[in-house]
């Protein structure tokens, strides 16, 4: 019973994280509380008696595409702000 | 205790995936900046994965792993599969994941080449294809 | 009634003979009648003879190529023809003519083999008024077989066939068995297309006779014309035979039979006296309007 | 059999060790990735030849253990021919991928066999998890291949794309799960054997899994993403997309059926249908190839899937299970091959931004595919179709019916409408030249007609007489480059043969038609020699059309009448599109021509078949107005006057009086097989007279204001079918006799002037007749054909057309049809005036001085008339030559109306002897002429404008011929009763679906946002349906 | 606004379909049928005392394969899409970045070792304890996204990036094959000997099959990297 409270109020900490990512006007911000929704899933899986899955949530979807998330950011010369820049410049890549 | 009642009665976490693949798909529908939408659909593959293991949580058991920790001794295999809990949705959310991962990366990867090619931030500035 | 068929073509020659100088007899008296009555002198009688024979003696013809001279061989043709397959005198060996090869249709068909054959033939000689001429005689023709042919209908049916003699045969026996007492609806519509038919006013303008020279035969001299003057003769001949056969009881002898056709033609002429000429496209109107009604009334009188 | 995981292993090793390889070179790398794929392609065949020669299907274990333990593979039929679908598909579309895998990096040929593995996969796997795998695999490669080659609106559909997939897998994913929990097994077969999943939790799970395929299927209106896909992508990746991928698809939909209940079903029908009708609505609006042929395939893999759904409801078809395998697998193929190779064809097109036409081999390929996919004879999709209307038909389902035959026309049109585009090109664009890429096209279209052959002598159709017009044109156009003569030699032996080998099974009224069909054929076929030179593609498709009019009546079965109808159809839409100017009206030929065949269709599917066309009631209603289409009834005629007009001057006259008697043919075989009655009864009768009347009035009316000859002989053709119809509507001995009587002049006179105008038209190199005259001169054969043709066809004694119209006021008379009567007199008199038109405008007048040199037609039309001519003057002076048989085939089916004495020939009300007539009026000819001649003084010819006129001398022929605008006071009187209001109402109606398209397509906004609402919208509703089911 | 509430409705009906599915199901008393057999029968088949790892590498071993094909292909996809060319960066050099300090590159050298140990340890050990080929990969890979973070001037060398990735494919494919030539069918890890249950050599191949798991996947996601940074030609 325990574990089911703690599984409930980690899965609202992850709904509100996943609300949060999907609101959050940062790009950035963003990222890092979709990182939170699969490190709290991570959490969840490991409570639930998943230490398999728990790891490879916690390795993938937290670490991982955290760092993919970001690298494509920066590699897009995507600014932060989520509505910025919406129908696109003339610069081509490069400087 | 009607909160416990109700936990008990209910999965939590298939009730918390549910919640969190509406909240992804609300996500992919309700922003149209190209990263959310990849960011969205990430948090309705963790929705997903959550409904997915939901299915095999038991009450009480552990993880499916021989150890000493469940069984004295390995040849008690009956015994340890009676405190093991269900394998098979683990086994299919480990697929799940890395999938999800195999995704994320190449819808990324369109968005940054769209970016690169000069492209806006926003899916609205590609609806030249359309009618 | 056998016959032999040298016997049938002297009978068919004189037949001929007696309605070609009837038409032409006809016409100029006509001519003279219409002159009386507008305060003229008028021309003689015997003036369609004069013409046809001056037509034909001319030295020089004038040609524009071979259908231009067939033209008027295939009109001569064409009335010479639709008075042979009409039985100009009910019981008559004489005048009996070819009426066996074929029926009233056949005569309604028979009558557009001339037209044709006159249209080609003014083609040929490249004036574009007789092209003109054409085109408005056809479209005439075209609306004026519409009354026509209800009242024709309206006669089949009411006699149960086509056959011209039996159609004569039933109509024997006084003023009340004819056409034009039993369905004197389908007489009316007749006579209203037989205007259009024979081309008097008001429906004249194919050929228009008072103006220029306008129409089908303005190329046309020579012994060419004369032909076509011989046909004006024979034809209205067999038209006026075949409207007395269908709506006024037919003939048993010559005598009832020129008393009957001069009635009719007469009758023709001076109602049309009193109208202005139509333009093409009223006539078609026209044609299509009242005098159709009247034929359809005709039809449904008869079928009822 | 092969074990599918030695093809798996090849395929990933070869994946995995392909940047290895690459070092050596990227030409080695492609081969290997070729190879693999011919690897999988040989699998599929030899599974198939396993199986289709009495095999046992197989299933693989993996890991060493069965299910539900492990994933197994499983090898049938079904997943036999779709690997071989996708191995051949993916070969052809990597074929004309080599370039572009050449130049761009080497991911594209790694996500190429990855794809393709994906969707073996998908086929083979009896494992709902392994089949996400699988989904998930070919969509990544897919994914990865959009993108490939760097076409920057591919990038923008692809981003589209991977919304809808991950939304799409999302749902699968849930839908797994929830299946695994309640039947606690991931084996299909395990699943679908027990009944944990008949509960509601089960129904939703298995809802989810059945939205996910729906949705992968592209159904409307979620699949804005697809058709971008279709358009931006490598036209080799839309093939793979729209060939193999919906061939995996749907059979992995195939694969869960047995899990779906009743109201899954039925989703499944409604929303292919659905799916069905507006793709085509919307691919109708289209004018972009590559999107246009996105919306045909998400329209055809609805029609698949809604005829897969409908057979597993029970309600559909003779064998359940074998039925929907042949149906919907014979369409899938078709589609698959059909569209495979127009997406490679139109995508090279594009590529090029060519605007010409296509260079003939590539257009004979796309000819064969267009003509495919949309379902006309012999390929697949021509069986599977028919099968599916007739169980459509048995079951009742008329509104499904409709819908099918409804879209299948609305996708000819813009299939058609691309297809005319490409054979005609744009004016002053050189032809397309597509080389080696038009290599996969061809193969395609190959295979289409192998299949479909092979599916259709080895099966309902094993007489090898209806398949003679495809092998005279397979001949004929092998032998193209050949000279005319000798393929217009080879194209009469042909119909001659066929009448040959044919002759003994016909009855009387089939032989009687067979002289008018085929040796009018063989006439024009000669008439064709006219110009020197191969003439391509004109021997070919005339000798078809006219073989295929053959095997109409050769025809036994509902099947075989309707393939041959069809064969026939296409081949004459083919002719009139070969004309210089057939392009639209070739279009509106085939529209029409097939909404026709599809009535028909319907009708005879649901009707019998007595050796002739039994279908009494109203299906027999809808094979009429099926006929009455064809044959150009008044209101449904606006396709004639311009694919007469604009086709080849042969070909036009093969139309109008050969081919236009194949509907009248018919309409007797429908009364005949219904006890000489029509369905419907006396009322059908009455209105069908009526329909005869109208459409020989308006014939003749139109005919009077057209300045083409052309026009004016096809209105003519209008007006003379109508009489025919008339005629035939009376349904006594009168009407019959006189409705045979009239097609066989009909023939006979339309022939001949067909014949001289085409003479004419040549010479003079115009149609418009007052740009000619005075040609009498000139050409005097040509003009006495005329003149005899239109004397004949105006009815005026002393030929046989006379004969016609004397029968015909008989019969009409008799019969108490007095009113029209009426009308029939009043339209054959205003034929005179389009005659009179006719000869006038050409061959009297004045002559042009342009025209100075022209000469008489040429041997190969001048023959043929003087033939016609005799044969006209002999049937004339012997009416008996010609009504004795026609009195004989009527027989005494009913009541005696027309008795023959002697030569005279007698009715109830009259009589008329053609021997004595034609006797007194050469008789009176001749002395007329005599006397002319004796008369005539001194005759001279003049020169020309010689003439008597008004004080001047006119100078030029253009004001002096008296032609153009001849009846313009006519017009002034009735041309209200002309004012095209068919025309208008068909462009309306097309203005009307246009609209519908218009609003439909409106959904397409081309933002990958509003497609995913559009995914999402359509899963709620679908479950909302659900419940209601 | 029309859009949000259609929005609205369509995550309204979906949530109406879901939500009834996931709240229904409850929580089920005891594993299935089918779970069950994978419990009881797992250590006895393979001598795995990890029965996911038995079930993820031999049972349905096959979906494995699969799953390494998605990341091969999407990988395959990344490469093709993020070439230096067709990211617009030509053959510019990389940006220079503030090169890191002397006690961060030291620090990071170590910990690339050690993580990449750690790596290997997971995949080695997954038929024993929780981890396998695609958590140890991961951990590699973000070895060496550490060793690229601490230098960024450096690169990965593709050629051994490349001949790790297909080599390691390869040999798992060969693998299957082995277990279908030795044992009883495609992926069957009992192509070797089982062993005693718990010891790191048992398991028959799960071990050495979930290796080249581990580095097949490590390298690709170091491809991936890799190509997002820009450095893929």
């Amino acid at each position: 019973m325990l574990v089911d409270v703690a599984l409930l109020v980690s899965g609202i900490v992850m709904i509100a994280a996943g609300i949060g990512a999907v609101l959050a006007r940062s790009l950035l911000v963003s990222i890092l509380l979709s990182g939170g929704v699969s490190l709290a899933a991570s959490l969840v899986f490991l409570l639930m008696g998943a230490p398999d899955v728990a790891m490879t949530e916690a390795a993938i979807g937290s670490g991982l595409t955290t760092v993919v998330y970001l690298y494509a950011l920066a590699r897009a010369r995507q600014p932060d702000e989520e509505d910025s820049d919406p129908l696109g410049n003339s610069v081509k890549g490069g400087r | 205790m009607s909160l416990l009642e109700f936990v008990s009665r209910i999965n939590p976490v298939a009730a918390s995936g549910a919640v969190l693949v509406l909240v992804g798909v609300w996500g992919v529908l309700a922003r149209p900046n190209l990263f959310k939408i990849a960011i969205a659909t990430s948090v309705m593959e963790t929705g997903v994965n959550l409904v997915i293991l939901s299915t095999g949580y038991i009450r009480g058991r552990t993880a499916p792993i021989l150890d000493s920790a469940v069984a004295g001794t390995a040849t008690d295999a009956a015994g340890a599969a009676a405190r093991m809990t269900d394998p098979v949705p683990q086994a299919l959310v480990l697929t799940a994941i890395v999938i999800g991962l195999a995704v994320t990366a190449l819808q990324l990867s369109y968005a940054v080449r769209l970016r690169a090619a000069g492209g806006g931030s926003s899916i609205e500035s590609y609806g030249d294809e359309k009618w | 009634m056998e016959t032999g068929i040298l016997t049938r073509i002297g009978y068919a020659l004189v037949s001929l003979f007696v309605i070609t100088n009837y038409g032409l007899l006809l016409i100029g008296s006509m001519a003279r009648i219409s002159a009386k009555v507008q305060g003229r002198v008028g021309q003689p009688v015997w003036q369609p003879y004069i013409d046809i024979v001056k037509s034909t003696a001319k030295r020089n013809s004038i040609g524009h190529g071979i259908m231009f001279y067939l033209g008027p061989v295939f009109r001569l043709a064409g009335g010479v023809g639709t008075y042979m397959f009409i039985p100009a005198v009910y019981g008559s060996v004489l005048f009996r003519n070819f009426s066996d090869s074929g029926d009233l249709l056949l005569v309604m068909y028979f009558i557009f083999f001339g037209q044709l054959g006159m249209a080609l033939g003014a083609s040929e000689g490249g004036h574009p008024y007789s092209a003109i001429g054409v085109s408005r005689g056809l479209s005439q023709m075209t609306a004026f077989e519409v009354p026509f042919a209800l009242s024709v209908i309206a006669v089949a049916i009411q006699y149960r066939t086509l056959d011209i003699t039996a159609i004569v045969a039933a109509q024997q026996g006084g003023f009340w068995n004819w056409t034009v007492a039993t369905n004197p609806l389908a007489v009316v519509a007749a006579l209203i297309a037989f205007l259009g038919m024979s081309m008097h006013n008001p429906f004249s303008i194919v050929i228009a006779p008072q103006e220029i020279p306008i129409g089908p035969p303005t190329e046309y001299q020579s012994n060419l014309l004369g032909m076509l003057q011989t046909n004006r003769a024979i034809f209205n001949g067999a038209k006026l035979v075949l409207y007395m056969n269908l709506y006024f009881g037919g003939a048993t002898d010559i005598v009832t039979m020129v008393v009957k056709t001069f009635l009719i033609y007469f009758i023709n002429v001076f109602v049309g006296q009193a109208f202005p000429r139509f333009r093409v496209d009223q006539s078609i109107r026209f044609f299509l309007g009242v005098p159709t009604l009247i034929g359809i009334a005709s039809v449904i009188i008869a079928a009822i | 059999m092969v074990n599918p995981l030695w093809l798996f292993a090849l395929s990933l090793g070869a994946a995995f060790l392909l940047p290895l390889v690459d070092r050596l070179g990227r030409r080695i790398a492609l081969v290997l990735v070729h190879g693999v794929t011919a690897a999988w392609l040989a699998a599929g065949l030899s599974w198939l030849a396993v199986l289709l020669s009495g095999g046992e299907a197989a299933e693989f274990g993996t890991a060493g253990f069965r299910a539900p333990l492990a994933i197994v593979l499983r090898v049938g039929l079904a997943e036999a021919a779709g690997v071989t679908a996708i191995a051949l598909t993916g070969l052809l579309a990597a074929f004309s991928l080599t370039r572009s895998l050449r130049e761009a990096p080497l991911g594209g040929a790694m996500a190429l066999l990855m794809a393709l593995m994906g969707l073996s996969g998908i086929v083979l796997t009896r494992d709902l998890f392994n089949l996400f795998v699988f989904l998930e695999i070919s969509a990544i490669g897919t994914y990865g291949l959009l993108g490939f080659d760097d076409r920057k609106p591919a990038l923008r559909s692809a981003f589209k794309y991977m919304i809808a997939g991950g939304l799409a897998s999302s749902l699968y994913l849930i839908g797994v799960i929830y299946v695994y929990r309640l039947a606690d097994t991931l084996n299909l077969d395990i699943a679908a054997a027990g009944t944990a999943l008949s509960g509601p939790a089960g129904t939703a799970a298995v809802f989810f899994l059945l939205a996910a395929l729906l949705v992968e299927l592209k159904p409307f209106p979620a699949n804005g993403w697809a058709v971008d896909a279709y358009e931006t992508a490598h036209p080799g990746i839309s093939a793979i997309l729209s060939g193999a991928s919906a061939t995996a698809l749907l059979l992995a939909l195939w694969k869960i059926l047995p899990l779906l209940g009743p109201a899954h079903l039925s989703l499944v029908a409604g929303s292919g249908l659905a799916t069905f009708a507006a793709g085509n609505l919307v691919g109708a609006r289209q004018d972009r190839p590559l999107r246009m042929l996105g919306y045909s395939s998400v329209a055809q893999v609805g029609l698949v899937a809604a005829v897969a759904a409908l057979a597993r409801l029970g309600g559909l078809g003779d064998g359940g299970a074998d039925f929907a395998a042949a149906v919907a697998g014979g369409l899938l193929l078709n589609h698959l091959l059909a569209k495979t190779g127009l997406f490679l064809l139109a995508g090279a097109v594009e590529d090029d931004d060519a605007r010409g036409r296509l260079a003939p081999l590539s257009l004979a390929a796309a000819g064969v595919l267009s003509a495919a996919l949309v379902g006309l004879p012999p390929f697949p999709g021509f069986w599977a179709k028919w099968r599916l209307v007739r169980a459509l038909a048995d079951s009742g389902l008329w509104w499904i019916l409709a819908i099918v035959l409804g879209g299948s026309l609305l996708e000819a049109f813009y299939v058609f409408r691309w297809l005319g585009l490409r054979a005609k090109g744009e004016a002053g664009e050189a032809p397309v030249r597509l080389g080696i890429r038009s290599a996969g096209p061809v193969l395609a279209a190959l295979l289409l007609a192998a299949a479909g052959a092979l599916a259709g002598i080895r099966g309902p159709v094993p007489d090898l007489l209806l398949w003679a017009p495809w092998a005279a044109a397979a001949i004929l156009f092998l032998l193209d480059g050949t000279p005319g003569w000798l393929k217009g030699l080879l194209s009469v032996a042909a119909a001659a043969a066929f009448g040959a080998a044919a002759w003994d099974r016909l009855d009387g009224f089939r032989q009687f038609f067979a002289v008018m069909l085929l040796g009018g054929g063989a006439l024009f076929s000669i008439a064709a020699l006219r110009k020197g030179g191969p003439r391509r593609g004109l021997h070919p498709l005339l000798a078809a059309a006219t073989l295929a009019l053959g095997a109409i009546l050769v025809a036994r079965t509902p099947l075989e009448f309707f393939f041959a109808w069809e064969t026939m159809t296409a081949a004459s839409w083919l002719l009139v599109l070969r004309g210089r100017g057939g392009e639209k009206p070739a279009l509106s030929y085939i529209v029409f021509g097939l909404g026709g065949a599809f009535l028909l269709m319907a009708g005879l599917a649901a009707g019998g078949w007595d050796g002739g066309i039994a279908a009494a009631g109203w299906p027999g209603l809808l094979v009429l107005v099926g006929l009455l289409v064809k044959a150009g009834a008044l209101g449904v005629h606006v396709w004639l006057p311009g694919s007469y007009a604009e086709s080849d001057d042969e070909s036009s006259g093969f139309l109008s009086s050969a081919l236009s008697k194949a509907p009248i043919f018919a309409l007797f075989a429908l009364a005949l097989s219904l006890g000489a009655a029509l369905p419907g009864g006396p009322w059908t009768s009455r209105a069908l007279g009526w329909l005869g009347l109208a459409t020989a009035l308006g014939g003749a009316l139109y005919a009077v204001y057209q300045e083409d000859i052309k026009r004016t002989l096809a209105y003519s053709s209008l007006g003379q079918i109508g009489y025919i119809l008339l005629a035939f509507a009376a349904m006594d001995q009168a009407g019959w006799t006189t409705s045979l009587y009239l097609a066989l002049n009909h023939f006979l006179y339309k022939s001949m002037l067909f014949l001289a105008v085409a003479g004419v038209i040549q010479r003079t190199g115009t149609r418009n007749m007052y740009e000619m005259g005075g040609l009498i001169k000139k050409m005097p054969v040509s003009f006495l054909s005329v003149l005899m043709a239109i004397i004949a066809l105006s009815g005026v004694p002393p030929l046989s057309g006379f004969g016609g119209k004397w029968l015909l006021y008989s019969t009409l008379i008799g019969k108490g049809w007095y009113l029209e009567t009426a009308v029939a007199f009043f339209a054959s008199a205003v034929a005179f005036l389009y005659l009179y038109r006719l000869i006038h405008s050409i061959f009297l007048g004045q002559p042009k001085p342009s025209q100075a040199n022209v000469r008489e037609a040429p041997v190969a039309l001048v023959l043929p008339q003087l033939v016609l001519m005799a044969v006209l003057m002999a049937v004339s002076v012997f009416p008996r030559l010609m009504l004795d048989p026609i009195l004989a085939l009527v027989g005494d089916r009913f009541p005696a109306a027309f008795v023959f004495e002697g030569t005279r020939l007698r009715s109830a009300l009259g009589y008329w002897d053609g021997t004595l007539t034609m006797i007194v009026t050469g008789g009176v000819f001749a002395l007329c002429l005599v006397w002319m001649l004796a008369n005539l003084h001194n005759p001279q010819s003049v020169k020309q404008f010689n003439i008597v006129f008004a004080a001047e001398r006119p100078l030029r022929p253009e004001t002096t011929h008296y032609a153009w605008r001849f009846f313009e006071p006519y017009r002034k009187a009735l041309g209200f009763l002309t004012r095209e209001r068919a025309e208008r109402f068909w462009d309306a109606f097309g203005t009307g679906a246009a609209s519908v398209g218009g609003a439909l397509r409106r959904l397409y906004t081309g933002n990958g946002q509003t497609y995913a609402l559009h995914v999402v919208l359509y899963v709620a509703v679908l479950y909302l349906l659900l419940g209601v089911l | 606004m029309m859009r949000r509430v259609l929005v609205f409705l369509a995550v309204a009906g979906l949530a109406w379909a879901l939500l009834p599915l996931a709240l229904g199901s409850g929580v089920p008393e005891a594993p299935g049928a089918l779970a069950t057999a994978y419990l009881t029968d797992a250590p006895a088949d393979f001598g795995a005392a990890n029965i996911v790892t038995a079930i993820v590498v031999s049972y349905r071993g096959f979906d494995t394969l699969g799953e390494v094909a998605v990341l091969f292909a999407a990988t395959a996809g990344v490469g093709a899409l993020l070439t230096r060319k067709r990211l617009g960066l030509g053959d510019a050099e990389p940006e220079a970045k503030p090169a890191a300090t002397e006690i961060l590159v030291t620090a990071t050298g170590l910990l690339t070792g050690l993580l990449v140990m750690f790596g290997v340890y997971i995949f080695l050990h997954g038929h024993l304890t929780p981890g396998g080929g695609f958590q140890g990969g991961v951990v590699i890979a973000t070895a060496l996204l550490l060793g690229l973070l601490a230098r960024p001037e450096s690169h990965l060398s593709h050629g051994i990036l490349a001949a790790v990735e297909s080599l390691s494919g390869a040999a798992y494919v060969g693998m299957g094959l082995l277990g279908a030539f030795l044992a009883w069918g495609f992926l069957d890890p009992r192509a070797l000997p089982l062993g005693r249950i718990g010891s790191l050599v048992s398991a028959g191949s799960i071990p050495v099959i979930y290796s080249l798991i581990g580095l097949k996947v490590g390298a690709e996601l170091s491809g991936i990297l890799d190509a997002l940074k820009g450095d893929r030609e």
